[in-house]
């Protein structure tokens, strides 16, 4: 029996379509077709310049479009050979982290809906619309901020992010135990997640499985800690490794995570340094011929950005290796032989933003 | 004091010398079919509501608070909303049996409410065989919902039917041996004899343990046969978008979505019968004064009382759970729950061979 | 390994290699012939263990056609990267699919927007187009008229 | 031993589920907890940098302070500001260009701010305005410069 799941479907979280091909309840292949919400963004950098197009990338990945924008401003800045300011450096590495968090929540609220427990969803999203406010404070917009730009950051700080972040972590600690409660020592939800959607260490290589997804099998693939960028090499914070595999071993990754980002943030919310929060750049941003690639760690995995220049005010092409589309060419891989609820529960460990697999 | 028993006896003498003995029983089947009918609607309204204010206040939301005060006719305006709305038949699904299965499965839900005492005295037929009448027609509700789902010509929807049919006939098995326990232990099949037997104080609370296993069968049980998350893979709206209903539209999904209140609360009222007793109000030994207060509050009120927080339970259970998968709830029947209402009934026979349960 | 050590080991592999100069990791000029075991090469070789395609891509040059691989090892943690140059009337190149399967989809992506062929990819359809779409929406000289918007 | 196995299932399975009906439980009796915003009554609260719309920002006297240099115009990477130009002359007699309309689509505006930063006379900015919705979108067309306006003294 073949079925259609999506292009508009509860669990796919947007325009994702799978036709799957089912003996009973058994999943036998999965087939995803994709392009619902290809706009073409590589095609339109082209005729944007290098300040222009970053908020294109916002519109990647919108739930890490941050950490989006922070990986083409440093393709950009590696091209111009400029260092940024030791303050916006700081700054960019605090908002990525909030986005991570973000990010981390919604999925973990998400993953509990797909899972058919819709309570988690509310109090996840109690916490992100903290971030969210945090996030409006400083950068004036909640989802696509466009706060960073080549040199540094758009504005300074709001005077009251520092109160308000600290306000924030203190509730969160004060809430992050509901989580296990809640769902992560559900005997159903364990039930559902483990043994369910099996990738090997050797597969996530193969398949490019990065993030939380790699992670989860053991593949140390944190680009913060193997190719640090900004500060990261000076923060304290551990890379989350689980041998598991399966759909609990990367839920376990991203709740682990949330933790360590949150050590990041109370390590840098007191040390910000002063000074400018941009450095002086050219008002035509030109970048030399050549080549650049960056890679940055989203919430899902390792973003690549890949330009190339021919020396104009404009990219000749840019590429967005986004981890998505390769954490998806896994799930065929991972969901065979499994039921259907077992594939909704790999869907949502693989926490797939399809703008982010379909750019 | 206006009691539901002294609302019947009345009407009947009333119609008795007015209309002489044939025409006063076809009056009263009458009146008793629309009581029935109004019956649905108010409970499928309110239960609605219920539902949707206790789970916004777990999810710390508001729920419904507009359309009236505190939102009370939201339900109302839904249900006006889907009457008025088109009921779409597909294409390629086949009409009659289409057509014909939400009625099946609300026609199920009333043929239920018959033997069920609402109060004292005041039951619609108290046939000897009340329990096993029910346990026989609740699983006629399946039929209904196979028979949406395969004429939906629609793949969701008949692994939603095919998924409900496994689920409600293990989930019978265990229904039924726990009922079991409790009519060994009270020695009849009768409703009306069972709340009498409880007179003394109610199964649950007189301290029995096999009670205490098959009560907790018997709702885990009902939150299976009934559909309802943590077991919903019927509807299961993030695998089978909505499962057997997903091609209904308008008054025919109202009907399906009321049908699941109405199997909600015929499930608790049974198991409000059986464990709590049904009307009975809660005694206590022998504190007189107590015990008159108790039975000042009406019967009415002590069985929807009691249905009411089991239904509350239940909803409960599903804003709390994540669904089962397929594999794993028939699992849980037959390794875990059949077993254990079997050796529970065991037990429970060799009490009341014992006659330790008096 | 360095960058130096990285092209000394590359040339026991294959005789004539020409790197290009610059950039951050070590480039590879490639032709498409033979690239398909000189890729078996790289990823098998226990020194080098290039275990980890983390970008696949093309580029139009307007006169030809390049692939762009981005390599890494999981093990050694080195990069490489190779440019293949394809001809822009009839650009194939052999599939690296079976090598890392990560590539399935890049592929699929590069044949869909640029129009490259993959000689033995087991399943060379559109990934986002339409398949009977027309013209490869990436290269320089694609016209749309309608959903093309010109600011 | 597998019946002290199966016994142990069935305590961890119901203590685990009720942990989190306790949870549920909590906040089911505790109204204080709640986080509805009923919104159109109770106002948001907006912080003071959201980027609702871009306005132009005239004093009391009716000026602005737009030259018409078209910084932000090229800023914008989506074509929302349109600048049309006019040549006024001045108290002197000498010709002066001056902007006759300053077009803005909020229909194609994304919020980036580019165009405020980019402004060399702080002459537009981000207003907190969140409510855009209309019946037509015609009405997204909009002319930022006031009818009359004038550019302000001493603004280059």
């Amino acid at each position: 029996m073949i079925i259609n799941v999506g292009p508009q479907h509860p669990s796919t979280h947007g325009v994702l379509h799978l036709v799957i091909t089912l003996n009973g309840e058994t999943v036998k292949k999965v087939e995803p077709h994709l392009g619902y919400i290809h706009r073409s963004i590589e095609k339109m950098c082209e005729s944007l310049s290098y300040r222009q197009f970053i908020y294109v990338t916002s519109r990647m990945d919108y739930l890490s479009s941050h950490i989006n924008n922070h990986g083409c401003a440093l393709c950009v800045e590696k091209g111009l050979q400029i260092e940024i300011p030791s303050r916006s450096q700081v700054i960019r590495v605090l908002m990525d982290e909030l986005t991570r968090l973000a990010s981390h929540l919604l999925w973990w609220g998400a993953l509990a809906m797909d899972l058919g427990a819709f309570t988690p969803f509310f109090y996840a999203f109690r916490e992100r619309e903290m971030i969210n406010e945090l996030m409006e404070d400083t950068c004036g917009a909640r989802l696509t901020m466009n706060y960073i730009v080549p040199g540094g950051v758009m504005m300074d700080l709001h005077p009251d992010f520092q109160r308000k972040v600290k306000e924030f972590l203190k509730l969160f600690q004060s809430k992050i135990h509901e989580y296990d409660e809640l769902v992560t020592n559900n005997i159903i939800f364990q039930n559902r997640t483990k043994g369910v959607g099996f990738i090997s260490r050797e597969d996530a290589i193969s398949f490019g499985c990065t993030g939380p997804t790699g992670r989860g099998s053991g593949l140390s693939c944190d680009i913060r800690k193997l190719y640090p960028y900004e500060i990261y090499d000076q923060l304290q914070f551990d890379e989350i490794i689980e041998q598991g595999g399966d759909s609990f071993a990367r839920y376990k990754v991203r709740v682990r995570e949330m933790v360590q980002s949150m050590r990041i943030i109370e390590q840098l919310i007191d040390n910000i340094p002063e000074g400018d929060f941009q450095a002086k750049t050219k008002a035509v941003l030109k970048l030399p011929k050549g080549d650049f690639y960056t890679r940055v760690e989203t919430a899902r995995g390792e973003l690549g950005v890949y330009i190339v220049s021919e020396g104009g005010s404009t990219p000749y092409r840019i590429k967005f290796r986004s981890p998505g589309f390769s954490n998806l060419s896994a799930l065929d891989h991972m969901s065979r032989g499994g039921k259907i609820g077992d594939l909704m529960a790999t869907m949502g460990t693989l926490d797939l933003v399809i703008p982010d697999i379909d750019r | 004091m206006i009691s539901l028993e002294g609302l019947k006896t009345s009407t009947q003498i009333w119609l008795q010398n007015n209309l002489g003995e044939p025409w006063a029983f076809m009056a009263q089947s009458v009146l008793v079919g629309i009581a029935a009918i109004t019956l649905f609607a108010v409970l499928g309204l309110a239960l609605v509501y219920m539902e949707r204010k206790v789970a916004a206040l777990m999810q710390i939301r508001l729920g419904p608070n507009r359309v009236g005060p505190m939102g009370i006719l939201q339900t109302s305006a839904d249900t006006l909303k889907l009457v008025m709305k088109e009921g779409l038949t597909p294409d390629g699904a086949d009409k009659f049996l289409f057509n014909l299965a939400p009625f099946l499965v609300m026609i199920a839900a009333m043929l239920i409410l018959a033997p069920i005492a609402f109060a004292k005295n005041f039951q619609i037929w108290d046939l000897s065989i009340g329990v096993l009448y029910v346990a026989a027609i609740s699983s006629v509700t399946v039929i209904g919902i196979l028979m949406a789902g395969w004429s939906s010509n629609n793949k969701y929807s008949l692994l939603g039917a095919m998924r409900s049919a496994a689920q409600i006939v293990s989930y019978e098995l265990s229904a039924g041996l726990s009922i079991l326990a409790i009519v060994i232990l009270t020695g009849s099949l009768r409703i009306s004899d069972i709340i009498n037997s409880q007179a003394d104080g109610w199964w649950i609370i007189k301290g029995h343990i096999p009670v205490l296993i098959a009560f907790i069968v018997f709702l885990i049980a009902v939150t299976a046969e009934t559909n309802r998350a943590p077991f919903d893979l019927a509807e299961a709206e993030s695998e089978l978008t909505a499962g057997f209903h997903t091609e209904y539209s308008g008054m025919k999904f109202a009907l399906f979505f009321l049908a699941e209140y109405i199997n909600i609360f015929i499930g608790c009222a049974i198991g409000a019968t059986l464990f709590f007793g049904g009307w009975m109000p809660f005694h206590i030994g022998n504190w007189e004064a107590f015990n008159h207060v108790m039975d000042y509050i009406p019967s009415s009120i002590w069985f929807f009382g009691k249905t009411l927080f089991l239904i509350f339970v239940i909803m409960w259970f599903r804003w709390t759970f994540p669904r089962l998968r397929i594999d794993q709830l028939l699992n849980l029947e037959w390794k875990y729950l059949l077993p254990i209402s079997m050796i529970n009934l065991l037990i429970v026979t060799f009490m009341a061979i014992m006659g330790w349960h008096l | 390994m360095t960058k130096d050590e990285l092209k000394i080991k590359l040339e026991t592999l294959r005789e004539g290699l020409s790197f290009e100069e610059g950039g951050e990791w070590t480039t590879l000029n490639l032709e498409p012939e033979g690239f398909k075991n000189f890729a078996a090469q790289i990823k098998n070789d226990s020194d080098l263990q290039f275990d980890y395609l983390f970008c696949q891509t093309a580029v139009d040059w307007k006169t030809h056609l390049s692939m762009v691989y981005h390599l890494s090892s999981t093990v050694f943690r080195h990069e490489l990267v190779i440019k293949i140059k394809l001809e822009k009337s009839s650009p194939v190149v052999d599939t690296v699919c079976d090598l890392w399967r990560t590539a399935e989809f890049h592929e699929r992506e590069a044949y869909d927007l640029m129009g490259i062929e993959f000689l033995g990819h087991p399943d060379l359809r559109r990934l986002f187009m339409t398949p009977d779409h027309e013209g490869f929406p990436l290269r320089k000289d694609y016209e749309d008229p309608i959903n093309m918007i010109k600011l | 031993m597998f019946l002290k196995e199966y016994f142990k299932t069935i305590y961890q399975t119901i203590r685990s589920l009720l942990t989190g009906m306790r949870l549920t439980g909590y906040y089911f009796t505790h109204k204080k907890e709640i986080i509805t915003e009923q919104y159109p009554e109770a106002r948001p609260v907006i912080a003071e940098r959201f980027k609702g719309e871009v306005i132009m920002v005239h004093n009391e006297a009716n000026e602005h302070k737009c030259t018409g240099c078209t910084a932000c115009e090229l800023a914008c990477p989506n074509g929302t500001i349109k600048i049309v130009t006019k040549n006024e002359i001045n108290a002197e007699g000498k010709k002066k260009k001056a902007i006759d309309t300053f077009v803005y689509r909020l229909e194609l505006c994304t919020m980036c701010n580019l165009c405020v930063v980019a402004c060399p006379t702080d002459a537009i900015i981000m207003s907190n305005n969140f409510e855009h919705s209309v019946f037509d979108r015609r009405e997204f067309t909009k002319v930022l410069n006031n009818p009359g306006s004038k550019i302000m003294e001493g603004v280059e």
